[in-house]
Formats: C-alpha cells, structure tokens, sequence
C-alpha cells in the first residue's frame, strides 16, 4: 500500500492498467474493467462534492444518466460527431448542475441529501416518460461507439479499454490538481466548518456551487462514455441505486481520499462479478457483507490506512517532542449526536 | 462426451426476477429432457449445460455477462430475455461472434439486420386483427389502460390505429406502471370516466388481474382485450375467477390450451417444477427455443459455429416435433423473426374456450 | 458520600481530564474553581456517566459508578443538573420538571411525592409557576437556569451536582441562586458546584478545589484560597 | 476603525444585542466583558456579518458594511476567531493554515486545471503567508504535527494564526484565553500586544479580569444584551453597575 | 361528481398509508437523525409476514395483522442493535449505505423465502359497500379507518404518557433526556420496533387491495421521504399532513392531468415547495 504514494506509486498503477489487457486471458476481464473506469469517473466526481466538500448529494447517477442520454439522442436523433455530443453532455450536465446546485445547496445535511434524491427521481421519470424526447421506455438503441482520431470508431474491447483508461488518468489528475490546489483547500474548508470557512473569506454558496457543477460535470462525462460503451440506453440507467452503487464505491474505496472511489469502482464490481454463483442470493450475501465493512472499516480501505499512516507519523514525532498529550481512544470522538 | 454450454443472462434478482426466474426454467427443463436422450453432432456425443448469469434487467450487467459467457465458458449461444440486453448486446454479437437468443416481441430487435440473432417470440403484430374483429361485436368505444414498459408501448401504437382504421374509436388512452404503481383506482377510473364499451388492459398477469378487478368495483361491465404478456388463469388468481374476465380475449394460457405439445409441456413443467406451478409462455417459448437451438446444431453439424447453427434455424423449426413445440412454431424468417401458429382464448360463460387465431 | 479515585476522560485524542481525584462528603458543598475548559464540567459528565472515565473510579456512597448508566446513576440519587440547561426546549416547563421525577415513576405514592416536590420547586421559584404551561425554550436564560435546577430536584438527588448555575444570571438572581444553593444543601443533599463566579460561590462553600487543564492542582478551606495569591490573580482577579 | 450605530440582534423572543453603540479606534486593544449569555459572542458575530443585525450600522473603515456577507466583511480586512476552533484534525498544522490566505488570491479553476504560473505563485504566497503566521504566533515548531493533537493553547495560537493569514486589520478574538492557564494566559497577552505592535487593532471577549485590565485600552461591558458602561479598566472597576452586575459587589472590597 | 368522491376518497386512503410509512420515519429520524432507508424493506417484510401467518397457518387477518406487527418491531429492533448502533458516531452517510445494505438483504431475503412472484393477500373485507351512493372496497374505508385510529392512538401515547414523553424528550435533547435518566439505548429500542410495526401495519392494511412482491416498498418508501422533508425532518404533523398531500395530489393530478406522469406530482411538488420554504412546512425551529 505504501507503494501507493505519490507520482510513484501511481506510474505504478498505470503501468499495471497498461498492461492489464495482455496479461488477462480474455476481453470478459477487460468489459468489466472498462465499466469499472467509467463509472470512477463518475465516483471521482461524486467524491469531489461529497468526500471534500461535505455535501451529500444523490442524484449523482442521474445526471450520469443525463449525459448518458445526452451523447445517445444527439449521435443517433440528430447525428452529431460523437466528440461534439460528448462535450455537449457535460455542457448541459454543468447548466443543469448549475441550477440544481443554486436550488438544494441551501439545505444541508440530511435534507439536501434527500432532496437531491427526489431530483434524482425527477430525471428518471423524466426520461422514462417524456417519449418525445427520450423514447422513453424503448431505450436509445445504435449509438455510434466514439470516433477515432484516424478515422473509424473505437468498438473493439480493446480499444474501449484504453480509451476509458485514458479518460480516467485524465480526470484522476484534474481532480488531483484541483484538490491539492488552494481550491480544494477552500472546497474542504467549508467541509470542516462552513461557520470557520467564511470568516476565512470563502464565500459559501458560491465554493459549494462550484464543487457541485464539477462533479456533475464529471458524471455528465461519465455518462457520454457509458453511452459510446454500452451503446444502449434505456430508463434503468438513471434508477437511484446507480447512485447508491457510485456511493458505496467511494465508501468502500475511501471516501475524501483522492485513490479511494477509483480503487472501490474497481473491488465492488469484481466482488458481485464472484458473487454471481450465488445467483439470487447473492445479495443476501451482498447487503450484510457492506454493512460490515461500512462498521469496521469506517473509512473505507485508502481512508483507514492513511489514517493509520497518519496516526503512526504522529507517535513518532510524539517521541520527537514529548510535549504532546498521549492518544488514547481512536478518533472516532465520544462527542454525543 | 462433451458438454455445449449455453449461455443465458437475464434479471436474476430484483423487480424483474421473477420473468427471469420463468424463462430460466424452461431453458432448465429442455437442457434436461435433451441430456437425457442426449444428442450427438458429426457422430460425438454432447450434453449441454445452461450457464446462468443475473443482470438485473440491466443493459449494460448483459453486456458483461455475455462477455463472460462466450469468453469464459465458450458459450456459442445466449439467450436475452429483455430488448434492453438484447440490445446491447447487438452491439458486438457479432464481433464476438456467438448466436443471440433474444426474447422479446419488439420489433426492431430483428429490423437492425444483425446476422447473429433470433427473435424467439412471435411479432405481437399477428394479435392485433384478429383482436380486433372479435372484440367490435361488443362496441365500438375502446379505452385503453395498459402497462408503460417497452413492450406495452409498442402494442398500444399498433393497437389503437388498427382500432380506429376496424371503425371504432379509441375514447381513452391512459398507461400506468403497472409493477410500480401504488394504486391502479386514479388510473382505471380516468378512462372509466370516458364511458367505453372494450377496455385494453395488459403487463404482468397479477397487476393486469388487479386493474380488471378494478376496473369492475369501478363499474366497467363490459370485455377486455388482454396484451398477451398477461395469462388469464394467473389473472383469475387475483380477480377469483373468471368471471370478471367475460367476453374477454387474449393468449391462451398453456394450462388451457388442448394440443399434445402443451400438455406435454405442461406435463413435465409441472414434475420439475411442482404439481401446482404453472408454466407461462415466456418458460414454454425459450424450452422450444432451446431444443430448437440443438436441433439446428445437429443439422448444421457444430456445436461451435453460430452462423451455421443460425442457418439452420428455420429448417430445425419447421421439423420440430409437436412434443416439444407448446407453442407450434413452424419457421424462422431470414430476418430471424419467428413465425408460430398461435391459439388465443376467449371467456365465455365464465370458461377459456380455445380459440385458433388462424381462424377468428 | 461521593468520591473520585484517579479519574481521566477523552475526548477523542484529547484529555480533558487526567487522574483527578477529590470526595464530597455527606451534606458538604463543595466547590470546583477553574478556567473555561479547565475540566470542571468534563468531572460532572464523567460522574453523572454522559462520557465514560476511561480510567479511575467514582463511588458514591461505596457504590461504583463508573461503568453505570446515566438512568442507574441518576437512580442512585446522583443528579446531574448540566451547564447550558439541557432542556426539551418544545415541551412546557411542568412537562420538564415532571421528566426530572422520571427516574423514580415506579417508586410507591410517587404521584404524591412528585406533586409535593413540585410544589417546593414552585415556591422556590415563583416565576415558574406563572409560566408553568409555556414551552421551556421560550423562557430567558435565568428562568430556563431556574428549570434546569428544578428539574434536577424533582429526581429527588441525595448528591447534587450544579454546573455553573449562575451563567448568563442577573447579579440579583444570581444571590437568590447562591441562597437557594444554600438552603437546599442545608436540608442535607451533599452538592458540588461549578463556578465562574469564583467569589461568591466560595462564600458559601465548605471546601474547594481548583482545577487546571484536567488536573487538580489545589485544595482546600474557601479562606485559604480566598488568600491565595495566585488562585485571587487567576480565578477571581483582582 | 470600527464604529457601531444602535446595534439590536433578536433571535425569536430574546433580544440577544439591544441598542449597543460604541467606536474602536485603530491601533487599540479594545475589550468587551460581561456574564455568559450578555451577547458578546453574537455582538462578534452581528460585526463579522455571520448574522445580519435586526437594526443598526456597523462602518469599518468609513464603509457602511451593515447586512454584508460574512465572507466579503473578511476581505475588507476584519478576521475573527472562535470560542471552540474547529480545525481538521487529520491534517497538518500548516496544512489548515495555507487555505487563511485564499481571499487574497485570483487565482480559479482555469488556474488550478492547467496548473499556470499565477496558480504556482499564490499558492507560494499561501504557504509563506502560513508559515509567516505561524511564525508570528511562534509555533513553527509545531507545523508538520496533526491538527488533532495539539494542546489547547496551541490551538488558541493557530486560530490567532489562521485569522492573521488573511491579512487583517482588525481581529476579532473571542476567549483567546479560555480553557488556557495563568501562565499561558500572560504568553497569549504578550502576543495580543505583539499584534497591536504590529499595528493591527484588536478587539476580545475574555472572561479573566487580570488579563483584560492590564490589557485593555478600552472596554466595553455587555450585559443581558445591552451596554451598561464602557470606559478605561480604572473607570470600569470603579463603575458600580459593573460591579454588581459583573464583577461582583464583594469583588472590589476583598 | 361521483368520480370526483371516488378521487378524494382514493386520495385519502393512499394519503393514509403514506402516513403511516412516513410517521415511522419521521420518529426514527427525531431520534437518531438516520435517513432509514431500509424503512421500505421493513413495510415489504410486514406484508410478506402476515401473508406467511395467514396462507400457512391459517390465522385470520387481524391476528396475521399483529403478528407481523410484533415480527417487523423485532427485525427493526435487530437493524437498530446491529447496524444502527455500531455506526452511532460514523460520519452521516454510513447509516445512509448501512440502510441500502438492510434493505437489499431483506429484499432478496423474500424473494429467497417466498419467491419473486406477486403475491395476493386476501382480506375478509373484499366486498363492496355503498356509502352515500358511493360505490367503494370495503378494505379501503378500512385503511382510511385504520390510518386515523392509528395516529390519534400514537399522538396520544406521545403527549398523554410518560413513555410517550421520554422518546419526545429525547428527541428534543438527548443529553438533556440521560440527565434525568431516560435510557437511551431503551427509547431508541422502542422508537425503531414503533416505527417497524407501523409499517407492517400500514401494509397489511394496503396489501389486499394491491399485491405482495419484494419490490413493493420502494415507492411507498421513496413517497415517505418526500413526506417528511416536506412536513420538516421529524415532525409529527408533518407527516400526517404531507401524507395527506401527497396521497390528494397524486389521486387528484393523475386523474385529471395525467396518470402517466402521477409519480412525478410528488417529487416535483416538493421541490417546488422546497424552494419557497428550505426548512420544510412544520420544521421545529429548534431542531
Ligand atoms: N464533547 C467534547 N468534545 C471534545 N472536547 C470537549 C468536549 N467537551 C469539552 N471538551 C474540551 O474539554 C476541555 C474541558 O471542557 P469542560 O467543559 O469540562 O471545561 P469547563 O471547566 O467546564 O469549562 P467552562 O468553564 O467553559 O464550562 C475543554 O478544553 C473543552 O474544549
Ligand atoms: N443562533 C442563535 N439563535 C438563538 N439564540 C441565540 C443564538 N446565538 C446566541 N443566542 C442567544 O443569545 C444570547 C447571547 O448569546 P452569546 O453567545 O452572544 O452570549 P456570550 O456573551 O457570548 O456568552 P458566553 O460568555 O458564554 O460566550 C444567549 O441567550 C444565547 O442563547
Ligand atoms: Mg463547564
Ligand atoms: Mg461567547
């Protein structure tokens, strides 16, 4: 896990996902590692508002489905190039975003979460109702799989591979830029104390706003990219547990950790890929095996072992520097709801 | 002796389960009754073995598992029972090279000119006159309240011109969802409201049951034209009877329907799966399909070459013996469509009275 | 009588108390000095069980405390009337009072005890009469103080322990408040008192200690510390 | 610096600053006293705009800033800490100060994604701007710890810390020295003054009488909301409504 | 006119049960400020139970009706102890997941145990009844009765008893409530087997009028969050009345707007209010 620090460690990582494809005996592997990258894109957004921004919002998956549809209805209804269509799911993703933000960013807590799953429902009536517009229940079909620069289009396993492998090392370092950048700093200061963070000059509704139009933008993006994948639409993309599922990959991977989501989108889906033996009692085995995880390892895998690390540097510097009160009880605090 | 493994992803878990749960099945039974003849191709002997993945109704989880399917166990064939999956999956069959087995009536599955697919239900277009000319003899106003899925949606465009071209005329037109609805009343008493003299109704066979219920505490006294994803006896389940299904039309239930491929299938449907299960058509149509599949394995003599096996689909179909064809299909078009010879029912003093579609 | 062997408390990785050990004995009142976040609530959070020491012992007439339920302390007569009132702001000054009997609902004619302690609270503090139906949230800061100790007297306490009564007080009300103090320690209840009002409240008190981030650091008679140059400079300033 | 006109804050029922006026000129230690709950804290809020006042002005610096937002009153150069600073506790000491300089950066998301000199020289300037702070208020030793384990003391010099990073001119410091003993009581004073030196005005709510009087230039006194007297400590030690509202009527006779 | 009454009739009764679902709610979240989101498997367990009680052991409705009122108190009782609890100090979102993860368990549960087929409760009240020459289910002026007798029963337990007292107390400051020792491990206890029983409850009422499959709770419980931020996260009339609302509007709008679009009359209606009024209709300043 150390190895998993800095530039280091994530060259490593890469190299690991570039060779990937020639060390798997067959492209069912790679399908499910392209699914995966798409959707930590998406949780990489859903992180940014959530994780470092403190905001709980979950109608994640909906605009996922947004940008979805986005790229499926301009390629195929109005045959635009697939680039021009994807670039368009995240324009309207950010406008929609926009607005949504201007909306629920004024409740906090529990009620903006709720909220925004209410907006999450609207967009899936919506698209699964309003015929003219989306087809609605019969689904966007032939949806062109995206250009190639050279000419022809990216259809083989392969290639969709590293196309959405692409995509994710890019957004993995815009996020990383932002979140380290005095930006992020701002963002994770409203998280910590929004009372603190506005005396410090950081205009709330403003900070919020943003990180939200980002994150969406991100699931807008996402979106466009499972639309060239799966090249299929139908309703079902934007029911809320898509949303449920980008949550639990960054709880499981790490939440407020910039590694986290991606590494959970890669477990979560290999673990009920392994549980498909069970058949229809794989989510007996499912649903209790996330509550014990969410107990024990409240910070998901990245969290706990950055805390770990965390925690082991501060006890050296202890010993450093004995003016420091001992540690005791963990962090978790005895402070009362 | 070696094993042909048939691949099948379809929702395992979840709303949708169920229908999975049926179509699974009849693969199940005729991968049984297949094994136990056993059947050999250019003189080796094979067994085959149904793979079953779950999806959860989901595209793109269809999409995996197809992958998984054909890479993993060498699946040559896989059978989708949604237009979603089926869909997806359109979108490499080919490239991947192995045979789709989609279940569904939706027309477009087999208008895309994708060389690797078989629609395994009949075109529900075959309904429609028929329907029709049984049901003017009650009255000309028709409303209509069926379900909102894909399937639904695409019956009610072909239904309601069909309707006004006989001469009658469609006083309402109002879809609900039928397995996420909290209450049919509002839904029901909204094309009530528009007097009709024939109500179209259709979904899953327990809601269609509970609208017709409806429907009647409502008031409504006359026929209805029941989309054939309903099966009557699993209505009369809800409604208590019959009775409040007279004068209406749609599929015949396979419980009811008389000929020997039926109650064979029946038969045996019920030794595997319980004396008091009953078989819907979705079970009955993909066992056929799979003895289909084999049959045309035999006949293009490779168990591993999907263009060939589909080539042979429809000579395998019209050589179908009627033991293993409940349905009565006798034809693959070159599209892939199948081309069955349906028998409808009809409720008449409270009783299914069988009815060739042939003939009305 | 009341007694705290080596008593330490955290939050988190920070300890707000560390090995504090003091005793009240039966009928005294005794009076803890400190600085804001000096520890002296974290010592009453700790007896009355709202967070667990996470070492030491509290014993309260040779009963161990620590590891009991706030419900089984209060029970034993131990109440615990918190800094910042702690009331249920939507519910009507009676309702308050009669929660702070919950604790002895099962005990024989407890109607009949409650309804005369109750009286007593109402001559103690008149004004809580008047009010007696509005909502506890909707009283000033010196009456919601007012409710709180009633509150803590209706669970008819054997010890008392009083944090910082006065907050937030007119000085009038804060005298009645200290003679009040007075009169119910005089009917025998041991009680132990928090207080910013360092002066005042060593009038009244039997002994004192002090208190300085977690640690007890003096104790003592009122006079020698009224006398103390550095308890004057740093808790009474003058 | 500071001029405050009639300044009422109601929360629901209770009148939490009734009518308080009252100027704080530049370059002063201006105190403000009274019992828990007189409304000092929200009196620091209603100024910091983390609340906007039921009536009255508040001017900074001749610019009338009544019912501006909190975060735009910072920038004009008023900074305040809190009776309990929050800081996250899984970070660096250093960490939770670079994010204080932020108002005074341009620097957006263009910046920041396409990482541009402007971006690589504010965050520079932040992280000087930090480490001059922390400097300032002599914890540069304690930089790398995590924010979590500092004692209390520390944590009072960070927030002054964090509040100088944005560069202000006048702080707003409430309790600096609470939950903190003597001794580190007198160091935080030094470092009051040590600001003033540096000519910032300081404006604190402090509960300990030996710190505020030989502090205070001036100081005011809030009681139930309302401003009972304000003058130099000697006028205030010797004015007898204080005593027995604040200080207590024996207090002056021992 | 008839189909008018038929409406509001129709409206009430589906107003009535999301009323139950969401007073369920709305209690657990006074207490614990968890979002339950497993409150839905609950309602579909407590249909699923009394269908068990009255097809294989052949108790009568109304005996079937509390035994799968006493079987979810004890389930909800078990998800409190085990899930809950545990994550009393996690940060927000866990019981959020943790409640998915509940509620995906006791889905596939039923569908394990009983299939995933529809399944059809039979109620002794399934005939017809004219009341003021409207023709109506018995079973619905049933539920319409249950509803009500229901929550006046609760608000009177609430404002009328001791115990009623302490779960108010608690929710209003808990600290306050273990200082005049109330036992917050037993309140909470209480307030989750409540909140489990009325949901099993208010399906048993409902189910001989629909059917019983495991998806069922899913848009009772999605209604049931639009309920109680509606009325203002853990307040009582909130939810009773926002119930009420939603059931009218739905009944009414996909009647004569549109019922294709029914499902959306909620949400939209509670962002449209939500944007007027952030803190909801009946949000307790306090909390
Ligand atoms: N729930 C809590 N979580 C974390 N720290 C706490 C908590 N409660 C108190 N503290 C800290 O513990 C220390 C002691 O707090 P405590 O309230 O006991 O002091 P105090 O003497 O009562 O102060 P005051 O005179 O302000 O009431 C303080 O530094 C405070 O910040
Ligand atoms: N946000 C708020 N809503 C309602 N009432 C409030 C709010 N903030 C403060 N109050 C009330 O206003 C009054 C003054 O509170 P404030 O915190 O200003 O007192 P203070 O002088 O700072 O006391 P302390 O010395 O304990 O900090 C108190 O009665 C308090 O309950
Ligand atoms: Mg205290
Ligand atoms: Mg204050």
């Amino acid at each position: 896990m150390t190895l998993l620090q800095g530039k280091a460690g994530w060259s490593l990582l890469i190299a690991l996902a570039l060779v990937f494809p020639y060390v798997v005996p067959n492209n069912y592997f790679l399908s499910v590692m392209t699914l995966s990258y798409i959707f930590a894109i998406a949780a990489l957004g859903l992180n940014l508002i959530t994780g470092y921004t403190g905001q709980f919002n979950l109608a994640h998956g909906g605009f996922m489905a947004i940008g979805a549809y986005a790229v499926g209805l301009l390629t195929t209804d109005y045959q635009w190039g697939f680039w021009w269509a994807f670039a368009a799911a995240g324009a309207v993703c950010g406008v929609l975003g926009w607005l949504t933000g201007m909306l629920s960013l004024r409740m906090t807590g529990h009620v903006f979460s709720i909220f925004t799953l209410c907006v999450g429902y609207i967009i899936y009536l919506l698209i699964e109702k309003w015929e003219a517009v989306t087809h609605g229940a019969v689904g966007v079909m032939g949806i062109p799989a995206p250009a190639h620069p050279f000419g022809g289009e990216v259809d083989t396993p392969i290639g969709q591979y590293y196309l959405m492998l692409g995509f994710l090392v890019l957004g993995a370092v815009v996020m990383q830029r932002i979140v380290r950048s005095i930006l992020g700093r701002s963002f994770m200061a409203v998280r910590n104390g929004e009372a603190l963070a506005e005396a410090l000059g950081i205009p709330l509704m403003r900070t919020k706003r943003l990180a939200f139009v980002l994150s969406v933008i991100y699931a807008g993006l996402a979106g466009g990219l499972y639309a060239g994948h799966v090249r299929f639409l139908g309703p079902e993309l934007a029911a809320t547990h898509h949303t449920f599922e980008l949550v639990m990959f960054m709880l499981v991977g790490g939440i407020g950790t910039l590694f986290g989501p991606i590494l959970g989108s890669v477990l979560v889906p290999w673990l009920t890929q392994s549980l498909q033996f069970l058949q229809d009692y794989r989510m007996v085995v499912f649903g209790p095996l996330l509550i014990v995880l969410l107990i024990f390892l409240p910070h998901g895998i990245v969290g706990t072992w950055l805390h770990r690390k965390a925690r082991r540097e501060a006890a050296k510097r202890a010993q450093a520097a004995p003016s420091i009160p001992t540690v005791s009880a963990p962090h978790t605090g005895a402070r009362h709801a | 002796q070696e094993v042909v493994k048939i691949g099948y992803t379809g929702p395992l878990s979840g709303g949708a389960a169920l229908y999975g749960k049926n179509v699974l099945n009849g693969l199940n039974l005729a991968a049984k009754e297949i094994n136990a003849k056993g059947f050999d191709v250019g003189g080796k002997k094979y067994k085959v073995e149904v793979v079953a993945l779950d999806d959860k109704y989901a595209p793109a989880e269809a999409a995996i598992n197809a992958r998984r399917l054909k890479q993993q166990h060498g699946a040559p064939v896989v059978f989708v029972p949604h237009s979603g999956g089926a869909f997806a999956l359109q979108a490499f069959n080919q490239q991947e090279n192995f045979l789709l087995m989609a279940y569904t009536s939706v027309p477009t599955i087999t208008e895309k000119g994708n060389k690797l697919t078989m629609r395994i239900p009949p075109s529900f277009l075959t309904y429609i006159e028929p329907f029709i000319r049984n049901q003017m003899k009650h009255g000309k106003k028709l409303g209509m309240a069926p379900a909102d899925h894909d399937y639904a949606k695409a019956w009610v465009a072909a239904f309601e011109p069909a309707w006004t071209k006989a001469g009658g005329a469609v006083v309402a037109t109002n879809p609900m969802s039928y397995n996420k609805s909290a209450d049919f009343y509002t839904g029901v008493s909204r094309v009530l409201e528009s007097k009709p003299d024939v109500m179209f109704i259709g979904g899953p066979s327990e809601p269609t049951g509970l609208v017709a219920k409806q429907a009647r505490e409502l008031g409504f006294k006359g026929p209805f034209v029941i989309m054939d994803q309903a099966k009557m006896d699993e209505m009369a389940r809800v409604t208590g009877g019959l009775q409040m299904l007279e004068g209406s039309i749609g599929t015949l239930p396979l419980t009811a329907d008389e000929r020997p491929g039926a109650k064979a299938f029946v038969q045996a449907y019920r030794t595997a799966y319980g004396p008091d299960s009953n078989p819907s058509s979705e079970s009955s149509l993909n066992y056929t399909a799979l003895h289909l599949v084999v049959n045309a394995m035999r006949l293009a003599g490779s168990v591993s070459d999907p263009v060939a096996i589909r080539g042979k689909l429809d000579a395998a179909a019209k050589a179908l013996p009627d033991a293993i064809n409940p349905n009565d299909i006798n034809g693959v078009d070159e599209k892939g469509g199948s081309d069955l010879n349906t028998v409808v029912g009809v409720v008449e003093g409270g009783k299914l009275k069988a009815v060739r579609l042939k003939s009305l | 009588m009341l007694k705290l062997e080596g008593v330490s408390l955290s939050y988190g990785s920070f300890r707000a108390l560390d090995q504090v050990s003091l005793h009240a004995d039966k009928g005294e009142l005794v009076v803890l000095l400190g600085a804001n976040g000096a520890g002296k609530s974290s010592i009453f959070m700790a007896i009355s069980g709202i967070h667990k020491a996470c070492s030491g012992s509290i014993a309260f007439d040779g009963q161990e405390l620590v590891g009991m339920r706030p419900a089984a302390i209060v029970a034993q007569g131990v109440v615990h009337c918190p800094e910042g009132r702690k009331l249920f702001a939507q519910m009507s000054v009676q309702q308050n009072l009669m929660l702070g009997a919950y604790v002895h609902r099962n005990a024989p004619d407890t109607r009949a005890r409650s309804q005369q302690i109750l009286d007593e609270v109402y001559t103690l503090f008149p004004i809580l009469a008047q009010k007696r139906h509005d909502p506890a949230g909707a009283l000033s800061g010196g009456q919601q103080q007012m409710v709180a100790i009633g509150r803590a007297l209706m669970g008819r306490p054997k010890a008392l322990l009083l944090d910082e009564p006065s907050l937030g007080l007119a000085p009038l009300v804060v005298k009645q408040m200290f003679e009040i103090i007075q009169q119910i320690n005089a009917s025998g209840v041991t009680v132990l008192l928090a207080e910013q009002n360092a002066y005042s409240a060593l009038r009244i008190a039997h002994r004192a200690y002090v208190l300085e981030r977690g640690r007890i650091v003096m104790e003592g008679l009122p006079e020698q510390l009224l006398h103390d140059e550095g308890i004057r400079k740093a808790y009474i300033g003058a | 610096m500071l001029e405050i006109r009639n300044l009422t804050k109601r929360f629901g029922g209770l009148t939490a600053v009734n009518d308080v006026s009252a100027t704080f000129e530049a370059g002063r230690i201006n105190a403000i006293i009274g019992p828990n709950g007189a409304g000092k804290t929200t009196f620091f809020n209603l100024i910091a705009g983390t609340h906007a006042p039921s009536a009255g002005q508040i001017i900074v610096k001749g610019e009338d800033v009544t019912g501006m937002r909190a975060d735009q009153i910072a920038r004009l150069g008023v900074a305040r800490t809190f009776q309990a600073t929050t800081l996250f506790d899984q970070a660096s000491v250093l960490d939770n100060l670079i994010v204080g300089h932020r108002l005074r950066t341009r620097s957006g998301l263009w910046d920041v994604i396409f990482n541009t000199a402007l971006l690589q020289r504010e965050e520079r300037l932040c992280r000087e701007k930090a480490e001059a702070a922390l400097e300032f208020v002599g914890l540069n030793r304690v930089a790398h710890r995590l924010a979590g384990d500092i004692t209390q003391e520390e944590r009072k010099r960070v927030a002054f810390a964090l509040a100088l990073a944005t560069e202000p001119d006048l702080l707003l410091l409430d309790e600096p020295a609470g939950g903190v003993n003597p001794e580190e009581t007198l160091g935080l004073a030094e470092l009051i003054r040590k600001l003033v030196a540096h000519g910032k005005t300081v404006c604190l709510i402090e509960h300990k009488m030996d710190m505020i009087m030989s502090l205070a230039d001036k100081i005011i006194v809030l009681n139930h909301g309302e401003k009972i007297a304000d003058g130099t400590p000697a006028e205030i030690r010797s004015n007898p409504q204080v005593i027995d509202a604040y200080l207590g009527a024996e207090h002056v006779e021992a | 006119m008839e189909l008018f009454f038929q409406q509001l009739l129709n409206g009430l009764t589906i107003g009535g049960v999301y009323s139950l679902v969401a007073l369920g709610l709305t209690l657990v979240y006074g207490i614990l400020h968890v979002p339950n989101f497993a409150h839905g498997a609950f309602y579909m367990a407590g249909a699923y139970v009394a269908f068990y009680l009255m097809g294989s052991l052949g108790l009568n409705y109304w005996l079937a009706m509390a035994g799968s009122a006493v079987a979810v108190a004890v389930l909800s009782m078990l998800a409190e102890r085990l899930v809950f609890n545990p994550l009393r100090n996690a940060p927000p979102l866990h019981d959020m997941i943790a409640a998915i993860g509940i509620l995906l368990f006791l889905e596939a549960g039923a569908q394990a145990l009983w299939g995933a087929d529809f399944h059809r409760m039979s109620s002794p009240y399934g005939q017809l009844v004219e009341v003021f020459g409207l023709t109506v289910a018995l079973q619905r002026l049933l539920i319409l009765a249950g509803a009500v007798w229901l929550v006046v029963l609760l608000h009177l337990f609430l404002t009328r008893t001791t115990t009623g007292a302490t779960i108010v107390a608690m929710a209003q400051n808990r600290d306050g409530a273990a200082l005049v020792g109330i036992d917050a491990t037993r309140v909470t206890l209480m307030v989750f087997a409540i909140s489990g029983a009325l949901a099993a409850v208010a399906a048993v009422l409902y189910a001989p009028i629909n059917l019983v499959y495991p998806a069922m709770g899913h848009l009772v419980i999605t209604k049931a969050f639009v309920i109680i931020i509606l009325g203002g996260m853990g307040s009582f009339p909130g939810a009773i009345v926002g119930g009420l609302i939603i059931g009218l509007a739905e009944a009414f709008g996909g009647f004569y707007f549109s019922t294709d679009y029914k499902d959306l009359i909620a949400f939209v209606l509670l962002v449209l209010i939500l944007s007027v009024r952030p803190q909801g209709l009946f949000s307790k300043g306090a909390h």
